[in-house]
């Protein structure tokens, strides 16, 4: 893993390997997560592409060490933070040195991700408090006020002491980020940051998350199921499906010669701007009772290429091109 | 904020006159006049002490007037005690005040740390004991918790004094007997909120940042479960008024309580008025308090 | 109150900015926790199907006529203590009659009151509900202040002005009961209908042209039935303790007839002298509350898995 | 010990001590504790019993019975009955020396005042008691006639024992109605100082107090109400309170059993019997009235354990009686109570055509206006069922209970009814037997509480209430016992209710005195040294 | 024009209940919108979350009472009809929702939900009704037996299509699609539009969309009106709407849109800030505060929607100046 061929631009600062998050519940076990495995280079972004109940969401929290208690529980693998096995950590440690300082998080619905009874200052001033980074009241406001500067929070000054609910759902996405990067990790995790917001605003969230970026050299996993926001931001795109990543590799590669027939379904399946009035592929069927999940792939059921050896063995990862990989037995056929 | 206050003023307003008809009209149901009078007074006795309390005008008109009083201050005079029944009552507020809340500083005392902790530690055995613990204060009647609160701690141990409002001592017991009926709805709400704020994207983002446990759990968490806190002791406040009517006869508690129970036997309505209105209004009162506590603990009532 | 579905206005964005709403893992998770974590209450259940054993059966169960006087046998304590007479299980009270035979008769008048007081409160709490946040308005409007106005008046302090006027008894309880609770039940009717009216399925059956009494009659009553049946189970415990205090302060059921709450008012004068029949009762209002309570907190668990207040 | 060598010389020596030996000013203090609260402060307003407890160390009256029962001359110093143009006249010399808490000796116009106020409906509660009086003559400051319009049987030795309170003119003109009650004005041994309403009376010994023989050795005394048996008990036992009324009768085991607790049970004010519905011609469900018949009543009168139910029901804590108690006018020692003997009530029962019994409302008084007076009632009407007499229990609470009782009101009684008051204890039945034994007679005064009808008693009921001279008096009340007894007239009578008073020995110097309050008056009660 | 919109207005009044009146203002949810839409067509409404989209819905199902304005269908004016002319109405629109998990009675069977309409509607036999009901299920792809079983059983895909069904029953010509796909599974919405393409073309039906989705309004659509806070800024047909959008905002939103083509670059921000409150919107040109071609005059007057060609329409004051 180390001599990882796609590292594109600086070191690893994420490493996951192997990595499973299972919910326990009394019916049975939901594999969540089964057998992840990817990187995140610093400055790079790194988008997990896949729809509800794919696990994207669950494997950023297993990355954070959040996964609802009790229930979800990360079961084996590896995330290397910086060079740091979080798995083997204490809580506080987690608490003191890690979330935070080296990875954060920018979750998913700015209407909600934000306390309602404490003013942003308050809020966004935590991250420094609670890490000794910044001492006495009026240095973690001025702190706060130039971390609000740097998400482009016009007259920050003024509107340290207003509440999450006299800003407006942008605004508030701007303040979660400005949270997530008070600190200055060198990871962060975006959660569908914009799926909750109307389009244009979309469109003024990703480029401030491209700028910030750009200023801090963070490596930012970013959470979508919208292939178009995939496509806008990410440097790499690893598709998952029902807990797996189905396929990963740059993002021009993805799009333009998807591999797993799921990506291509998926891609095939959305309306593109532009391409009026075409049928759309539509991909049978739905997908599998994650807590039953059919032994071999899991895509099988509603795969057009389907051989039997697909429904007994679940596929290897295979690369297809350096840095492009699928899990299809397809892909070991003609690759 | 300042419309909503006002428009909540006038509801309760309405409420107090409300309640005040409907039990003017209970109260007129039956004829107290016997029990005030020797027994073997005259019919004649009867009759002029009817028209002196003024129970032979049609009950409408008798409750205009009693309401055009009563909008003076004067709520009439008690049939036993032949007192204002005003008086009678305000003289004893303080005391029932005192015991409702000692009840919910019990209550709370107990809910707090219960709803928290089995938000945290859920399903742990603290939450079943906290659980089981409030439960119990919820399935025993009062009356029944300060009986034997006195039989042992009082009679058998000799504690705490069983009876009377005489200092701090005097007041443990008529507290829990009151108190801990609540501690299990609390308990379980506060759990239930905790629960929900725990696992809000709001708190997933605090800890995301590295905020400590202890600071999001007390902090963060049980500020959000203010608001829904403060209602529910609003609501309980009334509970703790009607358990007072209990508690204040079994601990001898010198309250406005145990004042209206006699007052019903001896079927002295003016009093018994004057009583169940007050707890109206203290009701009212209350909640109009709470409902001005949310600007304060919630910000975006503030700006509303 | 202001009425948030109400007030907001036409649209709100896609997603309700309620800062307490768990995400959409939690909420999986919760759905199926709370079925692990809440096992059938067996014990509590079993519990409650005894009281209504004894209650139907008491006739026959009774090991002594509960109401038969033996001066010679007063305050005699349980068969397991010094002094016992033979044949009385739970020892006799201070007429000499059989603790056991009063308290499974008790069941009886306890069962019978907490069934008519929940049956007529929560239909009437119910049907007001429904009314009040259908229609709205002027019909809303006027519900809501009956439900402050009674809100206002302490239970208790209703029950005494009602026993002054009406005199005690087993009806005035369940007047009271159900005076008292009806509006526990319009509130969370009326606050449940109001968001199953916004709910696609009752818009969708308006503009599949149903009238209105069959909108409330097929969409919103057997939604709100989950929610129905949760409270009264949560108000049987407090029903029996409500009586019991009533009865306690005299203003319920009135000897003959005894309750629970009765023979503990009865009990009173000898708890010094003998523990048995001011405890007894007691743990049997205790066990039955804490099992309707269990029992309660455990179909709310199950049915009402949003977990609202209730 | 001055107050000691008074006691010794004797009643006779009363106005020689008073008059000359000023006693030394009490001292100390004591608390102690009584179920039951007096409401209205005003010997004119007072309707309840309770009102006494307080009133009656406040307020006398011109005669009172002693702690033996026998009535002595109190504020009057001697009294004489005459006649004046046929209508009976009551010429009173006034005790001198007699001082009101609030200053002023009290003088005949005081007691002509205290009539008119007593007569005024709209301020008394007892007006009838004064309707047969037509005034007060005054002579001089200490001698006064009271002119009747008409003979009154009961104003002598009556319930009221010449119903005329020691009231302060002169206070009770320039206070108000609301002062009066709050600071009552008396000649009593106990002079209200403050009070706080369902919490606590504080009194003060009466240093001016006109009898030096029976007065109290402390000085203040405060009385607390605590309404609940056990707390109370508590409170004595703790120490917290030096003396309580009203033991519980299920606790005077413990009571007496306990380090350094005196007690002692006297009779209440109080008695109980089952009125039995003899005005009905018909039962409710049946075609004629049982109760009819003699032999049915007296069959119902044997068919009850009352030992019994004394010794296990109300724990000894009630005495037995016939026509009335010791101490009163009619009591005739040579009346025994019916014996329990269910034998022969279900002989009278065949006799009488029922060796099938009966069905019967039984209507039960559950308000304990007495000790366990519920469990009493569930008692005696299971015994009637052992004979036949087989009733559907209803219970009754105190105020609907009242109504029933009186023929005015509806519904009226038509079954067994759990009965009190009524025989007169004390002094005189005379008034109670009026509502009791007497037809119903509607607007004449007759019978209003009546449930039996018969001439022969009617007759002997109207003629005692002109009787004044006790010693025809005396006779006469004894031949209506008599046929009261005989004919179970009026109801079975049951037992009178003891009330136990219970002290701390070390501290409580107590001599019970009787009174309308019944046994309350703390007219002798000090600290022991 | 089977459906006509003349200058509807909504209001919505906030705060105040009775008997405490005194409201505090009002949301302007629909501010005088007018369209037309032909049989067989399919118009979008496209807008983002307030625009009033979905307040124009309810008004056409006639779920809230208009402020003022007329609704015409098939040549009657909607607002005012008697109860026996709406159920009328009622037959021949229906609609379709975006949740498919709240706009199925939980408590109801497949069955009982399908027949509903109809039972609304008129007595059928019983045989009539479960054949009615077999041809509705087979058209949105469902096997019979579906009819036995309850919503939770379903995914949300099936479930959608059953909602499909529901609406289908009663034979309508119109029916409303309120964001039928957004609440699917991305995997799954193609599912539903294909469905719903394949029906209106087997059916002859018109459908009326409210989307936010610019991709699949511009897939789906024949008309498309663009709305802004309760405006409409831009009408036309779609594909000209979409190749040369005229009005500033449709130019903004278009240029959002992400591409699912990573040659194709960042979207471009062409709007500041974001949208006002309905409560109190801007003055003049509602867009003004946000538009990047500002003028003095957008802030005062109010552009009334102008004739661009034949069938097109946008208002803003750029356009008049450009005719000028």
């Amino acid at each position: 893993m180390n001599a990882d061929p796609q590292a594109k631009a600086g070191q690893p600062v994420l490493k996951v390997d192997d990595l499973r998050t299972h919910i326990f519940l009394k019916r049975g076990t939901v594999q969540a997560v089964d057998g992840v495995s990817f990187h995140v280079n610093a400055g790079e972004t790194l988008g997990l592409v896949g729809e509800s109940g794919s696990g994207k969401s669950m494997t950023s929290l297993s990355i954070l060490r959040l996964t609802p208690k009790p229930g979800a529980r990360t079961v084996s693998g590896r995330i290397e933070i910086d060079g740091i096995n979080v798995l083997d950590l204490d809580e506080e440690t987690m608490v003191r040195d890690i979330r935070g300082k080296l990875v954060s998080m920018i979750s998913q619905d700015p209407m909600t991700s934000l306390n309602p009874v404490f003013s942003i200052g308050d809020q966004v001033g935590a991250a420094f408090r609670y890490h000794d980074l910044v001492q006495g009241r009026s240095a973690i406001r001025e702190a706060v006020v130039n971390v609000l500067r740097r998400v482009r929070i016009p007259s920050p000054e003024r509107r340290l002491d207003d509440f999450p609910h006299q800003y407006s759902g942008g605004m508030r996405q701007r303040v979660v980020s400005a949270m997530a990067i008070a600190c200055s990790p060198k990871l962060m995790i975006a959660d569908e940051p914009t799926s909750n917001l109307d389009v244009t605003i979309q469109v003024q969230i990703i480029r401030l998350l491209r700028e910030i970026q750009k200023e801090t050299g963070v490596g930012l996993i970013f959470i979508t199921h919208d292939m178009g926001v995939a496509a806008n931001i990410c440097d790499r795109v690893a598709v998952m499906y029902a807990g797996r990543i189905v396929e990963i590799g740059d993002v021009e590669t993805i799009f333009a010669n998807p591999s797993h027939p799921y990506t291509q379904g998926l891609l095939d399946s959305i309306p593109h701007l532009g391409r009026r009035r075409e049928r759309l592929y539509s991909i049978p069927g739905n997908p599998p009772d994650m807590q039953n999940p059919p032994s071999g792939c899991r895509f099988a059921a509603r795969c057009p290429h389907v051989m039997d050896k697909c429904r007994s063995e679940y596929p290897p990862e295979t690369t297809v091109a350096p840095g492009h990989m699928a899990a299809c037995w397809l892909v070991g056929k003609s690759g | 904020m300042l419309n909503y206050l006002i428009k909540r003023i006038l509801q309760g307003v309405i409420s107090i006159i409300g309640a005040s008809a409907i039990i003017f009209a209970i109260s007129r149901l039956d004829d107290p006049t016997l029990l005030l009078l020797p027994i073997d007074a005259t019919p004649e006795m009867v009759e002029n002490l009817r028209q002196r309390l003024g129970l032979d005008l049609p009950i409408v008109q008798q409750y205009l007037i009693f309401l055009g009083n009563a909008l003076q201050g004067d709520f009439g005079n008690s049939y036993r005690w032949e007192q204002p029944a005003l008086q009678l009552i305000l003289d004893r507020l303080p005391a029932t005040l005192e015991l409702a809340f000692a009840g919910l500083v019990f209550a709370l005392a107990l809910a707090i740390p219960f709803g928290v902790l089995s938000a945290v530690y859920r399903d742990s055995w603290f939450d079943n004991f906290a659980k089981l613990f409030a439960m119990l204060g919820q399935a025993m009647p009062n009356f029944w918790v300060g009986l034997l609160l006195i039989l042992f701690v009082s009679v058998n141990l000799g504690w705490l004094p069983a009876f009377g409002r005489e200092g701090f001592d005097s007041l443990i017991m008529p507290a829990i007997a009151l108190g801990w009926y609540p501690v299990a709805a609390m308990t379980r709400m506060l759990r239930s909120t905790m629960l929900d704020v725990l696992d809000s994207d709001h708190v997933r983002m605090a800890r995301a940042i590295g905020v400590p446990n202890r600071v999001v759990v007390w902090k963060y968490a049980l500020r959000n479960a203010a608001v829904p806190l403060v209602t529910m002791l609003g609501i309980y406040f009334a509970n703790m008024l009607s358990g007072a009517f209990v508690v204040e006869v079994i601990f001898a508690w010198p309250g406005m309580g145990r004042m209206v129970v006699e007052a019903m036997f001896a079927r002295d309505f003016p009093l018994l008025q004057v009583g169940v209105l007050f707890s109206a209004i203290l009701f009212v009162v209350v909640n109009l308090l709470v409902d001005l506590s949310y600007g304060v603990l919630d910000p975006r009532i503030r700006h509303d | 109150m202001t009425d948030p579905s109400r007030a907001a206005g036409p649209q709100t964005a896609g997603h309700p900015a309620d800062p307490l709403a768990p995400s959409a893992i939690t909420r999986m998770l919760r759905h199926v926790r709370l079925i692990r974590a809440g096992k059938v209450p067996w014990v509590a259940g079993g519990m409650l199907l005894l009281l209504v054993f004894c209650a139907l059966f008491a006739d026959l169960i009774m090991p002594w006529d509960p109401t038969a006087l033996n001066l010679g046998k007063a305050l005699k304590p349980p068969i397991w203590q010094d002094g016992s007479v033979s044949g009385h299980l739970l020892g006799t009270d201070n007429l000499g009659r059989d603790i056991l035979s009063r308290i499974i008769q008790g069941a009886q008048v306890t069962l019978e009151v907490g069934l008519y007081a929940i049956v007529l409160s929560g239909g009437i709490g119910a049907l007001m509900g429904m009314l009040s946040a259908y229609f709205g308005g002027v019909v809303d409007a006027v519900i809501m202040r009956l439900v402050d106005i009674q809100m206002s008046i302490p239970s208790i302090a209703l029950a005494l002005v009602l026993a002054a006027a009406l005199s005690p008894g087993m009806s005035t309880v369940i007047v009271v009961i159900v005076l008292s609770y009806w509006t526990w039940y319009a509130r969370i009717v009326r606050g449940e209908v109001l968001s199953l009216r916004e709910r696609d399925f009752v818009k969708l059956a308006r503009v599949a042209g149903c009238s209105t009494p069959v909108i409330l009659w097929r969409h919103i009553l057997p939604n709100v039935v989950n929610t129905l049946l949760v409270l009264a189970s949560l108000q049987l415990g407090s029903v029996i303790i409500f009586e019991a205090t009533l009865s306690f302060l005299g203003l319920g059921v009135q000897s003959p007839q005894m309750s629970w709450g009765l023979m503990l008012n009865d009990a009173r004068p000898y708890m010094t002298r003998a523990w048995w029949p001011i405890t007894l009762p007691g743990i049997a209002i205790m066990i039955v509350c804490l099992a309707a309570n269990v029992f309660g907190d455990w179909m709310r668990d199950t049915l009402d898995p949003k977990r609202r207040q209730l | 010990m001055k107050k000691f060598a008074c006691a010794v010389a004797g009643a006779a020596s009363l106005l020689l001590c008073a008059g000359t030996q000023a006693a030394e000013p009490a001292t100390g203090s004591l608390t102690i504790a009584q179920a039951a609260e007096s409401t209205m402060l005003d010997v004119t307003r007072a309707a309840a019993g309770v009102d006494w407890y307080i009133l009656g160390n406040i307020n006398e009256q011109l005669l009172q019975p002693d702690p033996t029962l026998e009535v002595k001359n109190w504020l009057a110093e001697k009294w004489e009955l005459t006649e004046v143009d046929g209508l009976p006249v009551i010429e009173i010399w006034l005790r001198k020396g007699v001082k009101f808490h609030h200053g002023g000796e009290l003088t005949s116009s005081d007691m002509a005042f205290a009539h008119k106020r007593l007569a005024n409906p709209d301020v008394s509660k007892w007006p009838h008691y004064q309707a047969k009086v037509d005034h007060i003559e005054i002579i001089d400051d200490h001698h006064f006639k009271i002119i009747f319009k008409e003979p009154d049987g009961t104003f002598i030795p009556g319930a009221g024992l010449m119903r005329l309170y020691g009231i302060s003119e002169a206070y009770y003109t320039s206070h108000s109605e609301e002062e009066i009650q709050q600071r009552p004005d008396g000649t009593g041994p106990w002079k209200l100082v403050d009070r706080k309403v369902k919490e606590e009376f504080v009194l003060e010994a009466h240093d001016d107090y006109w009898n030096q023989e029976h007065r109290p050795g402390v000085k203040n005394l405060t009385i607390k109400i605590i309404p609940e048996d056990i707390t109370r008990v508590a409170a004595l036992q703790t120490g917290a309170v030096d003396w309580i009324d009203a033991v519980p009768p299920a606790m005077i085991e413990d009571v007496k059993k306990m380090d350094g607790i005196a007690t002692t049970a006297r009779p209440s004010g109080n008695n109980l019997f089952m009125s039995l519905p003899q005005y009905l011609d018909k039962l409710p469900g049946r075609n004629d009235n049982p109760f009819k018949d003699v032999r049915v009543r007296r069959a119902a009168a044997l068919a009850v354990d009352m030992e019994g139910i004394i010794e296990h029901v109300l724990f000894g804590q009630a005495q037995r009686y016939t026509t009335t108690t010791p101490g009163s006018a009619a009591y005739d020692a040579s009346v025994e109570p019916y014996p329990y003997d269910p034998q022969k009530a279900k002989q009278l029962m065949t006799e009488a055509g029922y060796a099938n019994g009966f069905d019967v409302n039984c209507y039960n008084l559950i308000t304990p206006r007495e000790p366990n007076v519920k469990e009493y009632g569930e008692a005696f009407y299971a015994y009637l069922g052992q004979v036949g007499i087989r009733c559907k229990l209803i219970g009754e609470e105190y105020a609907p209970w009242l109504a029933r009782n009186n023929r005015s009101r509806e519904p009226q009684n038509d079954g067994i009814l759990t009965h009190m008051w009524g025989h007169g204890v004390v002094a005189d039945p005379g008034t109670p037997w009026s509502g009791h034994m007497h037809c119903y007679a509607p607007g004449e005064g007759w019978g209003s509480y009546s449930h039996y009808c018969d001439p022969e008693m009617d007759a002997m009921v109207k003629e005692q209430a002109t009787v004044m001279d006790p010693a025809d008096r005396i006779p006469l009340l004894k031949r209506i016992g008599k046929k009261k007894y005989e004919d179970v007239a009026g109801g079975i009578t049951t037992y009178v209710p003891l009330v136990t008073f219970a002290w701390r020995e070390d501290k409580v110097d107590y001599k019970p005195w009787p009174w309308m309050g019944f046994w309350r008056k703390l007219q002798e009660i000090g600290i022991k040294h | 024009m089977i459906l006509e919109i003349d200058n509807l207005v909504k209001h919505f009044p906030v705060g105040g209940s009775f008997p405490f009146g005194g409201s505090k203002g009002e949301v302007k949810a629909v501010d005088g919108v007018s369209f037309g839409i032909g049989a067989g067509e399919t118009f979008a409404l496209v807008g983002e979350s307030g625009c009033g989209k979905t307040t124009i819905a309810k008004l056409i199902l006639l779920l809230e009472q208009p402020t003022s304005g007329r609704i015409i269908f098939d040549g009657t004016d909607l607002t005012s009809l008697n109860r026996k002319q709406v159920k009328e109405y009622r037959r021949n629109a229906q609609a379709v929702f975006q949740d498919p998990y709240s706009s199925l009675n939980p408590r109801m069977k497949v069955r009982d939900i399908l027949a509903e309409p109809i039972r609304a509607h008129q007595t059928m036999g019983r045989k009539d009704l479960e054949r009615r009901l077999d041809e509705v299920l087979e058209i949105v792809g469902l096997p019979e037996r579906a009819k036995r079983n309850y919503p939770h059983e379903f995914s949300g895909g099936q479930r959608q299509r059953i909602a499909v069904a529901r609406a289908l029953t009663l034979n309508p010509k119109f029916i409303v699609l309120d964001e039928p796909i957004s609440a699917l599974d991305v995997s799954i919405r193609a599912q539903i539009l294909n469905l719903l393409e394949d029906i209106q073309k087997e059916l002859g039906l018109t459908y009326l969309i409210i989307a936010h989705d610019l991709a699949l309004v511009e897939h789906v659509s024949t008309t498309v009106g663009v709305m802004y806070l309760g405006n409409l800024v831009e009408i036309g047909p779609t594909a000209q709407v979409f190749d040369d959008p005229q009005h500033p905002y449709t130019q903004a939103l278009l240029a959002a849109v992400p591409r699912p083509d990573p040659k194709h670059g960042l979207s471009e921000q062409l709007a500041t800030g974001e949208i006002a409150s309905a409560l109190n919107p801007p003055s003049g040109c509602k867009f003004h505060p946000r538009c990047p071609h500002v003028l003095d005059v957008c802030s005062q007057d109010y552009p009334e929607l102008r004739r661009i060609g034949e069938s097109r329409a946008a208002g803003c004051h750029l356009l008049e100046e450009r005719s000028a």
